[in-house]
């Protein structure tokens, strides 16, 4: 009968889509597990004597970070990639997470701001869609500002480790940070939201510095020179 | 205040940074973000347009049923999901080397307006499964659309059998029966296994099914009673009264 | 100061219109309770005895409509007149029922539609928006099809009273309203949800005239006569 | 079967109805009900063109806390709002000689946007109460519409108070916490009395307050700490160090 | 200490009035047990074999009545008599189920409507609120409303069950008690949405009594003579 | 360090947790599946051409069912048996469903009621939960309510079909079952709420019985022999 | 006719009953507005000149609370005493705010809890239920609670505006409050989930208080001699 | 009847399952209280004055745990030990309260995490599922994050009492909790957004330390000697 025989073949459409949404998120939650790793040997920073060995921190992380080429590489083989925005949402929480790790990497090494052909680099992804699975803008932009926010954290503890100079410099890169975000004419709901977080962010890290510059702690700092 | 002094604290590395973020973002992001968004606009209000014009058609072929010039209207329709091709049309150019699940849910509504829309002109003039909605499109229709759009297409075609019955057509209920059944049970075998909106439609359709299987029940009860001594009397009082004479008989 | 004295102006604005809605309140709910004695005179041409005097049943509901107009008199001195939809939601519901109750009354009479003219003089509004107090159109299509409702229960009743014309008419009249609304393109949602249950009335009238029509009763009806 | 034969059973009287309910419909009911929901569906048109170009100026407005050049942005705020004023002007047109209420809904999100949009600008000049706003448009707002406006408006001030905070710019956040706290208390005098609509902001609203109370409080518990003998140098070293000039100290 | 010593005394207030609530739920729980005993003992009656012995069923009823007097006379020793409304809410539903089964006993044994008077003294409470644990009004017309569903079920299986006279005299009954509530001018929510509801239950019974019309069977009922 | 050591044993124990509830959801989809196959299996007796070939879908539905004790077989393997709260509500669903099913292949064999037992054997389970995996009694009696519905569905197809003995006798297993359920105190809400359903399918299935009654159908059928 | 009489008495029932409610509901309104009126007088002590004449401003509320006693004066004369809680529902919420007023004057004026006798009084209504129209002691916790939550705010502005010993004194009161509240076994599901509220309110306190006492603002507030 | 039969017989199974719910909940409204008794005695180190008596606070708490041990002693008796997830819901609020109290007494004592050993022996119950009545691994993690939550206020009061020793060791300890917590893989709904919180507390208590810290009072603390 017709309609029946219709009806198997869009079950076969469906059971397809299933298996290859089963499929993803496997290697998306492989991806949050080595994540989660990274993330520890990041967060250890934030502790007194953590602040010591950064650069060996740093390089521990980049280590972990082939691992996640590798499972990004097994992600792609796992749908067809004209397909990319319609499983999206399996890996837009994990990757926002992973381009905010590199970023943390890269401040952390070089206090600057990845950019967006460097995250694709570090987690082995394109950036042009056309080219394959790709990081997008927004997830881009979301990973960046969730840095942020991790950076207003590192500027108070700098000053419990007693490291009087990161907090003008972080202070200084929010503020850059701010106002790129401010050129962008944002409508997109979410990442508008996590941008109003950034104003949060700025107004901690200018207490810091104002809390440093009453006590004439950063002209101690750009006396003796720091990093 | 905000703008670092230049000369004193940025370094060279800051206004690096400075310039490939200001002006690469309110460059490259910006128009990124703006393409998106406008393309989005644009795909919304045309699936507007295409939920409007599908709806005055359906409107028209409900006509069908009631008037005695069906090719008329039959025309008239096409004339009108003529205009509805040629917006899709746009959409598919629109789309045009772009992931058609980026913008997914900006068109779906009139897609699936559109999906029903195709079926009753095939199903009046035949009553198979019409196959040509796919090719008339120009770009692909996900299983979900087509599920949702078959979904409400029942609806349309429960109140057409109600209507039936209150013209006096008794052919077409137990037709349409023995369709929605079909569709209910193709549905009720896929059952959670598609997306949630597939699966919360099987309720809707649960109860068109129900509507026309009633109707189906009155008329056989109404029909079981005729005195078989009776029968042929009271058809040729019927006719001579308000039926036409090329009325199916029960 | 400024922000104060404005608010106290707004609220100024706010108390003015919730005492006029107070005072439109007062008035629907008369008219309320005078549709409700209309209705109740004119549900008793559904019982058996009430067949015999429908004529004067409808002259007493004409005089109910005279205290309506009184009513609509008063309710247009309650706003001014260009603010017909600001208030409308609270009249619109009485207005439809009103609408349904003339209709019944000219139906009753004359077996024929009342037209949007007649109604509005019937409750003493007017049809023009321009001239004031007026009926929607929505409002009168509203009406309209509570009397398609109530006529089907009538064919119904009519047969147990013995009255097997009756049900043929009225089969007639549906049809035709029926044939009207299809010409409507609705658009409203409440309307159109309205309109399908006109088809359920339909469908219920020709269960009727079938049931007659086997019995050889439609056919006794044209012979001898009737009304 | 559905259009009762002329010659039998239709009587004078039944054709009259005919004529009157199957042409009078079609031709003066139907162009009524087309005319309101054309009209209807061009003012949600511009509504939606209102809101996306108040945003836009907003959004523009925002950047005057953090760039030098004021003068500028409030220029190219003015052209964008001309845009926003011509479109209320078609919206006026479209009702001219209508009753506003009968499409209130229409275009209600558009006109509260524009409510708060014109504030901004004029807020920033002058920290009093605009009241221009009435006069460009060449209808009227419902108080509602205007207490609305009035209440997204304060959202946007919260986030300006935030900003102005982390851009080290002191005196903002007092003078609109007075500002907010007017209008809060202004709408609890209100209270439960206007529309629902309105009661619903005052929760938002004092969540904005509190926002900018918070700030204010912590500004002052920062400034309170201050050693009286450090406090010159405090301000130099800072003024050399990242701070303008002119910016306004404590 | 002052504070504490008021909210301890508040604690008592509040621990009464907890007992207070728990001990009326426990008896409320036995009155719907009996309730649901009584309602299995007239629910036979849609049986054709249960149309036999109409009488004996009441009997059974009545005597479950005893069972109920019983416990509203416990409940109303729960509570101080003048809180009856701070604690409505607790017997509100069992009650208006009680007054139907009352209704409907009355009504099998001599088809009329029972009177609030008589549902009191059925259910051993008072009728004025002065005297004691009284019947509110509200739910004797709840209670009323309810039989008008069961008597629409009750007419139905009447003619299944070959009893052609039952639904004419229901129908009758019926549209009394229709014309009755038409009286009222109903505001309260939750009692004007069940009223609406006898319009169905009015329209279900005429259509039977139709059927029967239309078929010669209640000028049989009438030739044959009938209760 | 001691807390890092109680985290990972710790984890241990939710690994093991998750690959359980893993293990359950594979099973239970299977069975999912299998039932929806049942089912399409099963309607198909709504068709009218359906009602001639009862006896082979029945035959048919009962092989399906060895596929289901396989799966239920697998499932009791997947967790160690005294845990059965523990992951009830991944399997509760299907399990109703599958209750209904068999409960659905039983009536139309002998238009009997299912029993516990019965059910049980034909889904590979136990009653007693001291044996193991057992029917828990609420997804026994919900699973015996979805029969109900689709038992008032087959009435009135069965009208449709020709056969007009068959309403009488579901409506006389409806009644059955209802006074069943009057004998339980249901307190379990979702319970309850599907038992108050069973009403609307009792007097859907009167009212067919009616409609038959009414012109003589079941008389006929009583004299023409039946079943 | 018996019914249509009973009905037409139970008619003067329900229309007793709702010119009461009627009239209950106008004197809310006006307590509404005066409350309104009382609540914008206060709140301008949130204004850091409003720091300054906060007993001039208890003065003027105490002026408002003699209209307010006029108005419960005339609430009482709208219904029998005895049916209390039959109209609870129409000013539980006024007298709630009303409480929070009272509270709120007089925790200004003299830093204390308010008692449930002295709000009776200020509100010109009895604590005795049996002595006349009383305070619920539900309504009178729920005022209290809402004391808590403007007493957080207070504390915040009164920083503001220099005042560096208030925060200290608000936090031992708010407290002794939640000490007060732990004793009680709360059931009540709306009491309970603002009792939850007070502790975000306690946390907030406590956090202002942290902030003054750790830039030693405490100390000087202390020293300085306050109040 | 058979059908009757085994209603009845389900009707037994009903009953006893209620009758257990009945006994389950009386024990754990007492359990709830004992619980609200110990949070009063130990919310007070929360107090300036608090901070002096710790110890006693402790023996008090411990003491009230004695009397908890005898509920969890009646509790068990309350049901068979294999249906323990049947109930789960019942006690498993009050659970994760003790759990924390627990937690926070034995923190208070030695500033150390309460093992699940420990927290199951102070509560009388068992760590393996197998040994009768015990602690769900996801009770336990949920009231550590309890205390987690109260630790971070502990940090801002104990500023406020001039213990400015205590926040760092609190840090420390947060900070090694989280390291605990970031080696779960955490799949559960709750226990996740329970965890997100952490990271709140986590912010809150390093910039107390940051506020100790830029002031030189972590330093004379250390010079001072603490602990
Ligand atoms: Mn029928
Ligand atoms: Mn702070």
């Amino acid at each position: 009968m017709s309609v029946t025989e219709m009806f198997s073949f869009i079950q076969g459409f469906l059971s397809a889509d299933q298996d290859i949404r089963e499929d993803i998120r496997k290697v998306v939650q492989v991806l949050e597990q080595t994540a989660r790793e990274i993330l520890t040997v990041l967060q250890s920073v934030h502790q007194p004597c953590g602040f010591k060995d950064i650069p060996s921190k740093c390089l521990k992380a980049r280590e972990l970070f082939c691992t996640v080429r590798n499972h990004t590489g097994e992600l792609k083989t796992k749908f067809p990639v004209e397909q990319y925005y319609r499983y999206h949402e399996h890996w837009r929480f994990v990757l926002q997470r992973l381009v905010f790790l590199a970023a943390f990497v890269v401040y952390l090494e070089s206090e600057s701001l990845v950019t967006r052909e460097e995250v694709a680099k570090i987690l082995g992804i394109e950036v042009d869609r056309e080219k394959g699975f790709h990081l997008d803008v927004e997830d881009y932009l979301a990973g960046v500002l969730i840095l942020a926010s991790e950076l207003s954290r590192l500027a108070v503890n700098s000053v419990t480790a007693g490291d009087y100079g990161r907090p003008l410099r972080i202070s200084n890169f929010i503020n850059e940070l701010d106002s790129g975000f401010r050129l962008l004419n944002l409508k997109n709901d979410p990442l508008r939201k996590r941008y109003d977080g950034l104003k949060y962010d700025l107004k901690k890290i200018e207490e810091v510095v104002y809390d440093l510059s009453i006590r004439g702690l950063t002209k101690e700092q750009e006396a003796g020179g720091d990093k | 205040m905000h703008c670092c002094d230049e000369s004193r604290t940025c370094t060279a590395l800051w206004s690096l940074i400075h310039a490939l973020l200001c002006f690469h973002s309110s460059t490259v992001f910006q128009q990124e973000l703006d393409t998106k968004h406008d393309k989005h606009e644009r795909l919304v209000k045309i699936s507007r347009d295409i939920t409007i014009e599908s709806k005055r058609t359906i409107f028209l072929l409900h006509r069908v049923t009631s008037v005695p010039d069906v090719e008329e209207i039959l025309t008239e329709a096409d004339v009108k999901l003529d205009s509805v091709r040629q917006k899709i049309g746009q959409i598919a150019e629109e789309l045009k080397g772009e992931d058609l699940h980026q913008f997914h849910r900006a068109f779906t509504p009139g897609m699936t307006t559109n999906t029903y829309d195709g079926q009753p002109t095939c199903h009046v003039t035949n009553t198979h499964w019409p196959s040509e909605v796919a090719c008339v499109l120009t770009f692909q229709i996900t299983p979900t659309d087509y599920l949702l759009g078959v979904a409400d297409l029942t609806g349309e075609l429960m109140r057409m059998c109600i209507s039936s019955v209150g013209n006096g057509d008794i052919d077409t209920p137990f037709q349409l029966s023995g369709f929605l059944r079909q569709i209910h049970d193709g549905f009720s075998y896929i059952g959670n296994t598609g997306p949630y909106e597939v699966s919360k439609k099987l309720h809707t359709l649960r109860q068109s099914l129900g509507k026309v299987e009633d109707a189906c029940y009155t008329l056989r009860v109404r029909g079981s009673e005729i005195p078989k001594h009776m029968l042929a009397d009271v058809f040729t009082s019927r006719a001579a009264t308000h039926l036409d004479p090329d009325e199916p008989i029960v």
